[in-house]
């Protein structure tokens, strides 16, 4: 395998887009997505220390995450639905009802 | 009887299964819940209740004798070491259930007045339940995660159970968003975790952090050749086979990297208890909740983060808490100088009391700070008050919460005392708990808190912390005296159903009682860190 | 031998008597009639009167020096240990005692003697006022306390009587409580007599700090073991060194102390109360604004005389203060028309000699006419009180005149008095004021020359006031006029005795140049002795036959000149006043003005000390809770709304706000601001960098020094 | 060398798609970019030969999440939220702060990389040849040492469900 | 009578707390029920504490009636209760105004009779629980208990702003109070732990062992109390929420609060901030001096923003404020004389301007207002309550033969001893405090009747003569025959200075003992 730097670089990139896509999109489906890339990212770490240590632990870890992330998009989803179908909107600047 | 399927239950039983067993039955009664919702009539929806309530009490009993298993046989790991029961578990584990059957009860009559009586909701109480009770007793960081995540999952669905509600969408999305983000950060921490020790299991990460564990020394003999090597080599594999992989001379020193794990962990679940300047979720979702699961998220919820954070700081970033310690003391401070301050103006209660959770989470990282025996004490007996104290100052809202009437903004308290003296006392009770006032188990906690300062040398952390008492009596007494002072408007008197009044009976029974005869609580909080 | 007999050991019932109907009258006095008043309160000072001289007369039998009963009833004050200026740790006992001497004879007397006539006096004078029981009742009450004041064994207990009777005095004073200027002038005695006692207090703790005791003798006592006085303390220390004659702590005392005699007796500056006090009924002016309160201070100062001779300093303080009183307060007596006025500034002059005599260290010759001014002092206040009762409540000299015929027994015994103030042979007042002179000019010429001038004042300002009340023609309003009469005998009975007290009371110190035994003065010797002639303090020597003689024919001729200017000021030419007073109009202002002194204290000292109040009552408001607690309070609140602007317009969304304010914020605060969930997840990403780099710098550092 | 190609191919295409997924402005295309961007993921994991993980990606995550999300995307009517600005004011902030925050934790690792005693280990890793198969160690583990998790994760998943059902079913 | 004479302290303790719970089961609009079963427990309250009296043995000085049981055995908390001379009288002045204070409330107050009434007795409780407590825990518990009754008899039967004054009461005495739990534990912390392994919250225990802490840890302490103490006290310039909490609250609650609750602080004063007073000369002349500046402050400033309060409240409130400037003078000259002055003088307060609070009470029962304007020539119609009134104004104002003299002579004399400009300013407020009580009443009750509304109100009636005459008869007995109330505290006080002050007593033995001093005197003779 290539030295473990250039998959923490590259989980790294993906990370700081995620989290990019986090605070400057204002379609919380986007926002949504970005997390999941966030996830994407975690998982690559796991997975690239996995295969370094040649131990699974790395690879069940990135598994549960998927799980995890599939449930967080189906949870976060259905809410944006629910959302969506009282405000008629996706904008995550347009939840202001809530504040001081 | 002989039938094999029995007797491979009963073996699970006492193997591994006796250490997830509270959390299984809650299960099987979340499921129980989900099957009879379908032929319960509209009417009869508290049946819901009733068996979320029992599944709570079963489960609790079963705490119960596990607790007087692990006296007898010492602590209780199952799965491949990956949960523990513990006194650390006992305690969190009876304040989850002790909070889950509060806010079941607090929750008939108010989801009968929005009209929302789904099974569902019982059945995700309990879910959240078995998530946090996993964040408690889990060791291994999957473990942590996943029931971190059945929790989070399960409130965020719960924030928005009020559909038709556009402030409880909108809290939903909110927390959804914001809590999948510092999953996905907190993630990242663990990642990295894993990366620097090779290993999820809690206490292998910890040997890897913890100089005090001699693992390098443990590694060098085991590359030796001779009988000792070999044992040591062997003990490795079947403990911690990656550390065959790491280098000695890099281990047990807190480098750059676990800095960072460390960051990335700390504001995870930083965010999770809502410590400044994480917190900006804590307000909306309080105010945008149903009031029920608002205290829940208020307290349960908190607490399980707290249990979380509390097992990773005190094991696997324990041997460098004097370099994390002036990072948390200021996360503390900000909380308390943040949380105290915008609760001065605010005019909904649900807001004022997410505001005031937020200094108790600056109070409880004090605890954090100061790190000792007492330090530990006082934080188990703080989340301990706190559980009961909140509940029951929600639970005052959820009384006022009628037909008509939202019961949400300070002047909803208005001569709260004449429509209702008794609410408007367990209202004071309450409110001076929340303060520190003794004798009251707030008071307490925040004693061992300062105590626990004093003794680490912290004393202008300790100055700093009880005088944020003064502004903290200040906004809390505005609510005493819209409920005693002011004159009543129009607002009808609130009744109380028998279950609320359970409710409220066993949390001011609590906030006295730990307040006026401590000692027990005081032995309780002590037993949570095996003192 | 220790005197003793049945009313010494019931020096306790003296004072007792009084207060017993004082209570009586003022719990359940409205509920009795008017006779049974009378007879309790005038039969309770005259019983006073009866143990009293009963009392003297038992003293009177033992030999000179063991002239000294004292009782101790109980111990009052104990309030622990108390450290001397030594450094020894003592304890401290305040007695409830009585001691009867010489001196405390001489006042006893005084006190209850005249009291009983002016009680007697009042029946009269009161019987158509309201509160007929309230004045008797505070009359009794005053009788107590000045009684207690005299016969008070130690400082403490002459300072309870001494607070006592200003209490009574302000009561009296405000009698009538209804006109604003009596309350007031009630309330301004109270506060100047306050004044005084502070320094009297601060006495009393020095005094107890040097000596480690404040009973004013052992003498008397049954055991002497640790019951020492203030006369065998003293003693004691001079023969120890421990104290010289002009010890600076000596002078402290005797100027603290003088401080409160300063008050009480109304000298300068501290005498603006007493003609104010005038407002009160006329028998109360008598009593305690003439015969016996005022003097209180030269009792006391003379019951201290030990401490004085050891403090020259202090002795030529009291001495000057005296003299200066005494020609100044002369010299506004002589323009004031209110008859009780120049009474009121007639009193301070003579006290003035008082004080004048006891500086220049002739304390029986100052006790001596304490006790001749009380005779006709109280005279003169009781006979102007008639007039003025006669005159319908008028007091000013300007509207009366020719009542010599048509109220002849208050005429002729205010011309006794008249005759013994301006200190004519053989009346009461030539004795005691030459006695003072005659120290005086001993002293020091200077002094002697101003009591001298002040003399001739007497005698013009008494004889003006004698020419104007009761001679020339009637200047009253005719309702007045038509009223005139003379008073029932209950008052005049009174006038008759004290007019024949002023006549002859001088005798008993009759001096030794006129083929007298000076009597008094030797009586009173055991106590004004002091503690030893070694110590230094000067005695007062004989002086010669001759020099006597000038000095008391100069006497007689000054007061001649006083009368023979009044005469023709006011008998003959009554037009000269005026000219004299438009040919220095200034100084007859000023001194019609009373130099203004009134004004000037409430300028500088009252209407300060209210502004001070009122400044910082402002400040409590406005600075200590403005600033401190509003401020906190202020600064919490904005802190909070600070913090809610920051929750609100930063992290909320400035587009919410208007314009103006986004403004004001910077851009990059701005950039922030789009939308909340994303400036929410924004300050988690700010806090996770913020967090990172401090503790990613912490690390490195920690590293650093590691290697 | 062959490892490396594959890797900063993979590399490339994720990061380049994940940035893609970002920017655009078409919800529809960024979940595409998002699905290129997990399958090229799914690249990397095979080229660290774990395959299980492979499959699993491309299934759970391309074929079953996504799928969600385009669901999703078309349920709520997205014309209007075409037209309107897609960013947050904050983005150049935004930006700043997190190059920023790529900036420290990429120190960190460069750091780390660099000096001895800093952290990662420094070791080769197993022999390709050497590892044993993906899918079996996968399953060993997953039902042997991490048992628990997989429980955990169906209540999770239960929650999930029964969550996204509440939410998104129309009220009766 | 064995438990009582074993329990005397928990019994005078909780008979007002009996008395609160037994009224929460009397039915609320039943409100004469409320006002007899208050004052029936007021009344019982001090009697069950007069035994007190009788048991009590003045001659020793350490405490007594001592009771203790474990309470929080875990950090060494304990129910532990004793009293000496100085606590003795404090308890009594407690039991004896309290029950005056709930029996004044009888016509004044009409709304929630049935609350009112529990929170008085509570406060009485928690009054009590402060004087006598021995543990630093209880003792805080007890502390901060009495705020709360305290506040709500301020904020819901006071008058206009008494929100405004509740609350700044209760913030103003908390502020003070969490420092001072900060002292606590660190005095908790500090003391050695004992044998066993325990620590303990025992005072005298802790006070003892103190006395081996550095300097500075000393100093750290002492102010840690000092603030609490004397925002409670209050001195210059803690002061500020006195007037506003004594002007807004009710009578009863006036009298309270003056009458005990200040108390409190110099209670603390004397029995934990002496003992924590540092060894070294120089710091503590230092600390002292600071104390004895403010306090004089607090007496002339106290005297002077009397001068211009338009309020009669007010002007009583800030009269505390000088009288009780006088206390901590007393206190902090460390000698015998002064501390006992001090604790006399924290009785007369109590009686004297409690006693005024009454008055000023019957007059705001009458015309509904305090405003001295509003009133005046009340003499006339009111010759009786005149009487009573001018007494009293005469016992606050220090004249002889009343209880304020022997207080305030004691402390002068305490402080002369020290330093005689002390004195000499101390006795400024004696002058001040003349003028403007007097001022005051010639304001009220003099001149003619100016007000319509003034012209027929009722004298006093029995009721209030039976509130007010056992005030007069006190401050004549203390002022007369004060020998007894010295007598309790004497050997405290002398416990306390030598403690503190030990040269008092070292210098007299180094010196001229006064016997062979006087006999020396009286050979001369």
């Amino acid at each position: 395998m290539l030295p473990i730097g250039h998959y923490l670089f590259l989980s790294l990139a993906l990370f700081i887009i995620g989290v990019l896509g986090v605070v400057t999109r204002r379609n919380v489906i986007v926002v949504l997505m970005s997390i999941e890339l966030i996830l994407n990212a975690v998982n690559i770490n796991l997975v690239a220390f996995s295969r370094l240590y040649g131990d699974v632990a790395g690879q069940v870890f990135a598994l549960f995450i998927i799980a995890d992330a599939a449930a967080e998009a189906a949870v976060g989803l259905g809410i944006i639905i629910a959302f969506f179908r009282n405000r008629e909107t996706v904008l995550a600047d347009e939840m202001d009802l809530l504040k001081w | 009887m002989n039938i094999p399927f029995i007797n491979g239950i009963l073996s699970y039983l006492q193997g591994d299964g006796a250490a997830i067993l509270p959390e299984m039955e809650l299960v099987l009664f979340g499921l129980g819940i989900l099957l009879i919702d379908f032929w319960i009539e509209q009417k009869d929806k508290y049946w819901n209740a009733g068996l979320a309530l029992a599944g709570t009490i079963f489960s609790g009993f079963t705490v119960f004798r596990l607790r007087g298993a692990i006296v007898a046989r010492g602590d209780l790991l199952g799965f491949h070491d990956s949960v523990v029961v513990d006194p650390f578990f006992i305690f969190f584990a009876a304040l989850f259930l002790a909070a889950t059957a509060l806010v079941i009860l607090l929750s008939v009559k108010y989801l009968q007045i929005e009209e929302e009586q789904e099974g569902e909701y019982y059945a995700l109480l309990l879910f959240a339940c078995v998530g946090m009770m996993f964040m408690a007793s889990g060791i291994d960081l999957i473990v942590m995660f996943l029931g971190l995540e059945t929790m989070a999952l399960s409130f965020y669905v719960l924030t928005g159970f009020l559909r038709r509600e556009k402030r409880s969408n909108e809290a939903a999305l909110k927390y959804v968003l914001l809590g999948a983000f510092s999953s996905g950060i907190l993630a990242y921490g663990f990642s990295l975790i894993y990366g620097l020790s090779g290993s999820t299991d809690v206490r292998n990460i910890r040997a890897a952090f913890d100089p005090r564990f001699g693992l390098a020394r443990a590694i060098e003999l085991s590359r030796q050749s001779g009988a000792i090597g070999g044992q040591m080599r062997q003990l490795l594999v079947t403990r911690y086979p990656a550390a065959l992989h790491l280098e000695p001379s890099l281990l047990n020193q807190l480098t750059v990297l676990a800095a960072a794990a460390f960051v990335l962990v700390a504001v995870g679940l930083f965010f999770k208890v809502a410590a400044v300047p994480f917190h900006q979720w804590a307000p909306d979702v309080y105010e945008g909740a149903p009031t029920p699961i608002t205290a829940y998220v208020s307290v349960a919820s908190k607490t399980a983060s707290f249990a979380l954070l509390l097992r990773l700081f005190v094991t696997v970033f324990a041997a460098s808490q004097e370099t994390w310690m002036p990072l948390v003391a200021g996360i503390a401070v900000a909380s308390l100088t943040w949380g105290n301050l915008a609760a001065l103006t605010q005019t909904n209660l649900k807001r004022l009391l997410a505001y005031s959770s937020i200094s108790h989470v600056g109070y409880i990282l004090l605890g954090l700070v100061a790190g000792n025996g007492t330090a530990l004490t006082g934080i188990s007996y703080y989340l301990f008050a706190y559980v009961f104290m909140t509940a029951g100052a929600f639970a005052v809202i959820i009384v006022l919460r009628q037909k008509g009437l939202i019961g949400e903004e300070l002047d909803d308290l208005n001569g709260l005392y004449q429509r209702s003296p008794a609410a408007a006392l367990l209202l004071l009770i309450f409110m001076l708990s929340l303060a520190g006032i003794p004798p009251t188990a707030g008071f307490m906690g925040k004693y061992f808190i300062f105590l626990s300062l004093i003794e680490t040398h912290h004393p202008v952390l300790a100055v700093f912390a009880v005088l944020y008492i003064v502004p903290a009596l200040y906004y809390y007494f505005r609510i005493v005296v819209h409920a005693w002072l002011k004159q009543p408007g129009a607002a009808p008197r609130p009744s109380m159903t028998s279950a609320q009044a359970v409710a409220l009976g066993v949390a001011v029974f609590v906030t006295l009682a730990a307040g006026l005869y401590p000692e027990p609580f005081t032995r309780l909080a002590q037993y949570a860190f095996g003192q | 031998m220790t005197p003793t007999g049945y009313f010494l050991d019931h020096l306790w019932l003296i004072p007792l008597f009084p207060l017993a109907t004082a209570a009586l009258m003022l719990f359940f006095g409205r509920r009795l009639p008017k006779i049974g008043v009378s007879m309790l309160c005038v039969g309770s000072v005259g019983l006073s009167f009866i143990y009293a001289v009963g009392a003297v007369l038992q003293l009177l039998a033992t030999e000179p020096e063991h002239r000294v009963a004292q009782q101790i009833l109980f111990e009052w004050l104990t309030p622990g240990p108390m450290q001397m200026t030594g450094g020894q740790a003592i304890p401290f006992v305040a007695d409830w005692g009585f001691l009867l001497d010489p001196l405390s004879c001489v006042m006893v007397l005084v006190v209850t003697g005249v009291g009983f006539l002016i009680h007697v006096y009042s029946v009269g004078y009161m019987a158509h006022e309201g509160g007929y029981y309230r004045f008797f009742g505070y009359m009794n009450l005053f009788m107590f306390a000045m009684l207690t004041l005299v016969l008070a064994s130690n400082m403490l207990l002459m300072f309870v009587g001494w607070e006592g009777v200003g209490l009574c005095s302000y009561l009296l004073i405000g009698f009538y409580f209804l006109k604003k200027s009596a309350s007031d002038a009630g309330k301004k005695a109270f506060i100047v007599n306050r004044i005084g006692d502070a320094g009297f207090i601060l006495g009393i703790l020095l005094t107890a700090v040097t000596l480690g005791t404040i009973r004013f003798t052992s003498q008397g006592l049954p055991d002497a073991e640790g019951a020492a006085g203030i006369l065998q303390a003293l003693k004691a220390a001079v023969d120890t060194h421990a104290l010289a004659y002009g010890a600076p702590v000596l002078t402290s005392i005797a100027l603290l102390l003088f401080v409160g005699a300063v008050g009480k007796s109304a000298q300068i500056p501290l005498y603006v109360w007493l003609p104010d006090a005038m407002e009160g009924p006329t028998p109360v002016s008598a009593l305690i604004h003439a015969a016996t309160m005022v003097t209180a201070g030269v009792y006391m100062v003379a019951r201290m005389n030990a401490i004085y001779q050891l403090a020259p300093f202090a002795m030529k303080v009291v001495a000057v203060v005296g003299v200066v009183t005494a020609i100044f307060a002369a010299s506004m007596a002589l323009v004031q028309n209110d008859i009780k006025k120049v009474l009121a500034y007639s009193t301070i002059s003579q006290l003035g000699y008082m004080f004048l005599a006891l500086g220049v260290g002739a304390f029986a010759a100052g006790v001596f006419h304490l006790m001749t001014h009380a005779f006709f002092k109280a005279l003169l206040f009781l006979g102007a009180g008639s007039v003025i009762h006669a005159m319908s409540g008028e007091q000013d000299l300007q509207k009366m005149g020719g009542l010599w015929s048509k109220i002849p027994i208050t005429a002729k015994t205010f011309a006794v008095a008249t005759l013994a103030i301006a200190g004519i042979f053989p009346l009461a007042g030539f004795f005691s004021k030459d006695e003072i002179l005659g120290h005086a000019f001993e002293k020091n010429p200077a002094l002697w020359l101003v009591g001298f001038v002040t003399a001739g004042m007497t005698a013009f300002y008494m004889f003006r006031l004698l020419f104007l009340a009761f001679f020339g023609y009637s200047r009253a309003d005719e309702q007045v006029e038509k009223h005139i009469h003379e008073s029932p005998p209950t008052m005049t009975i009174p006038l008759m005795m004290l007019a024949g007290l002023s006549l002859i009371g001088g005798w008993i110190g009759w001096p030794l140049s006129l083929g007298g035994d000076a009597r008094f003065q030797k009586f009173l010797e055991p106590v004004l002795s002091g503690v030893a002639a070694e110590t230094g303090a000067e005695k007062i020597g004989q002086h010669e036959l001759a020099v006597e003689y000038i000095l008391m024919l100069a006497s007689l001729s000054i007061a001649g000149a006083g009368i023979w200017l009044a005469y023709h000021f006011y008998r003959t030419k009554r037009i000269a006043p005026e000219l004299a007073a438009g040919k220095w109009p200034k100084l007859y202002q000023l001194l019609l003005h009373k130099y203004y002194v009134d004004e000037i204290y409430d300028a500088a000292i009252v209407e300060r000390t209210k502004d001070l109040g009122n400044l910082l009552g402002r400040f409590d408001a406005n600075v200590i809770d403005g600033v401190g607690v509003n401020g906190a309070g202020w600064l919490a609140r904005s802190g909070s709304t600070l913090s809610m602007w920051w929750d609100k317009w930063i992290i909320d969304g400035l587009l919410n706000f208007s314009a103006k304010l986004m403004q004001l914020l910077s851009y990059p605060v701005r950039l922030l601001q789009t939308g909340m969930f994303s400036s929410y997840a924004m300050l988690i990403l700010v806090g996770l960098v913020v967090l990172l780099a401090y503790y990613g710098h912490h690390v490195q550092v920690l590293l650093r020094s590691v290697r | 060398m062959l490892d490396k190609i594959l890797f900063y191919f993979f590399a490339g295409v994720a990061v380049a798609s994940a940035v893609l997924m970002v920017t655009r402005r078409n919800v529809v295309h960024s979940a595409i970019f998002l699905i290129t961007a997990l399958l090229a993921t799914a690249g990397i994991f095979l080229q660290l030969r774990a395959e299980f993980l492979f499959i699993v990606q491309i299934i759970l995550y391309v074929g079953g999440i996504m799928v969600l999300f385009i669901f999703v995307i078309m349920l709520v009517n997205l014309d209007v939220a075409l037209q309107q600005i897609q960013f947050a004011r904050q983005k150049w902030v935004a930006l700043l702060v997190a190059l920023a925050l790529a900036g420290q934790v990429g120190l960190m690792f460069w750091s780390s990389r660099k000096m001895p005693g800093q952290g990662l280990p420094v070791l080769t890793a197993a022999a390709a040849e050497h590892l044993p198969a993906n899918s079996e160690e996968v399953a060993k583990s997953l039902f042997g040492s991490y048992l628990l998790p997989f429980e955990i994760a169906s209540v999770l998943l239960l929650v999930a469900m029964i969550g996204a059902v509440v939410m998104a079913k129309k009220r009766t | 009578m064995d438990f009582l004479a074993h329990h005397i302290l928990s019994v005078v303790l909780f008979t007002p707390l009996v008395g609160a719970l037994l009224l929460l089961f009397i039915p609320r609009e039943r409100e004469n029920a409320h006002k007899i079963a208050g004052n029936v427990f007021g009344v019982l309250g001090f009697l069950v504490s007069l035994p007190l009296l009788r048991w009590f043995k003045p001659e020793w000085g350490g405490f007594t009636f001592e009771e203790a049981a474990d309470w929080i055995p875990s950090i060494g908390a304990k129910y532990h209760l004793g009293i000496d001379g100085i606590s003795l009288l404090l308890v009594m002045l407690t039991t004896f105004l309290g029950m005056i204070a709930i029996l004044s409330s009888w016509s004044a107050i009409h709304l929630r009779t049935k609350e009112y009434y529990i929170l008085l007795l509570l406060l009485q409780t928690g009054m009590i629980g402060v004087f006598v407590s021995l543990d630093f825990f209880l003792f805080y518990v007890f502390w901060e208990v009495m705020l709360v009754p305290m506040y709500f008899l301020i904020g819901v039967w006071g008058s206009d702003r008494r929100l405004y004054a509740a609350i700044k009461f209760f913030l103003y005495t908390l502020a003070g109070s969490v420092v001072m739990l900060l002292a606590i534990l660190a005095l908790y912390f500090y003391a050695p732990v004992s044998a066993n392994g325990t620590r303990t919250f025992d005072v005298p225990t802790l006070l003892a062992a103190a006395q081996h802490f550095s300097d500075a840890l000393k100093v750290w302490l002492f102010w840690g109390f000092f603030f609490a103490f004397a925002i409670k006290v209050p001195m210059f310039p803690f002061h500020t929420w006195l007037p506003d909490a004594h002007t807004e609250a009710p009578t009863a609650g006036s009298v309270i609060l003056a009458g005990v609750l200040l108390k409190m602080g110099t209670y603390g004063f004397i029995r934990f901030s002496l003992p924590l007073l540092p060894a070294d000369a120089a710091m503590r002349a230092r600390i002292i001096h600071i104390v004895i500046v403010l306090s004089l402050i607090g007496i002339i400033y106290g005297a002077l923003v009397c001068l211009m309060q338009k309020d009669m409240k007010r002007l009583i409130a800030y009269s505390s404020v000088s009288h009780l400037g006088f206390c901590t003078l007393g206190i902090f000259a460390l000698t015998p004389n002064g501390l006992a002055g001090s604790v006399l003088q924290q009785i007369n307060h109590g009686i004297s301007t409690g006693a005024l609070f009454l008055i000023v009470g019957v007059l705001y029962e009458r015309r509904h207002t305090r405003m001295i304007s509003e009133f005046g020539g009340l003499a006339t119609p009111m010759p009786s309550f005149a009487a009573i009134y001018l007494i009293v104004s005469l016992s606050s104002l220090g004249m002889p033969l009343l209880n304020g003299f022997i207080g305030e002579f004691t402390i002068l004399q305490g402080a002369f001893q020290v330093s005689k400009a002390w004195a000499a300013w101390g006795s400024l407020g004696v002058v001040l405090g003349a003028a403007y009580l007097l001022w005051l009443y010639q304001r009220v009750m003099f001149g003619p009747v100016t007000q319509f509304a003034n012209e027929d109100l009722p004298d006093l009636n029995l009721r209030e003569y039976a509130t007010l005459v056992p005030l007069v008869i006190l401050a004549f007995w203390i002022g007369i025959y004060p020998k007894p109330f010295f007598a309790f505290i004497e050997k405290p006080v002398q416990k306390i200075v030598e403690q503190v002050n030990p040269n008092f007593y070292q210098v007299q033995r180094a010196k001229l003992p006064p016997a062979e001093f006087h006999a020396a005197a009286a050979e001369t003779k």
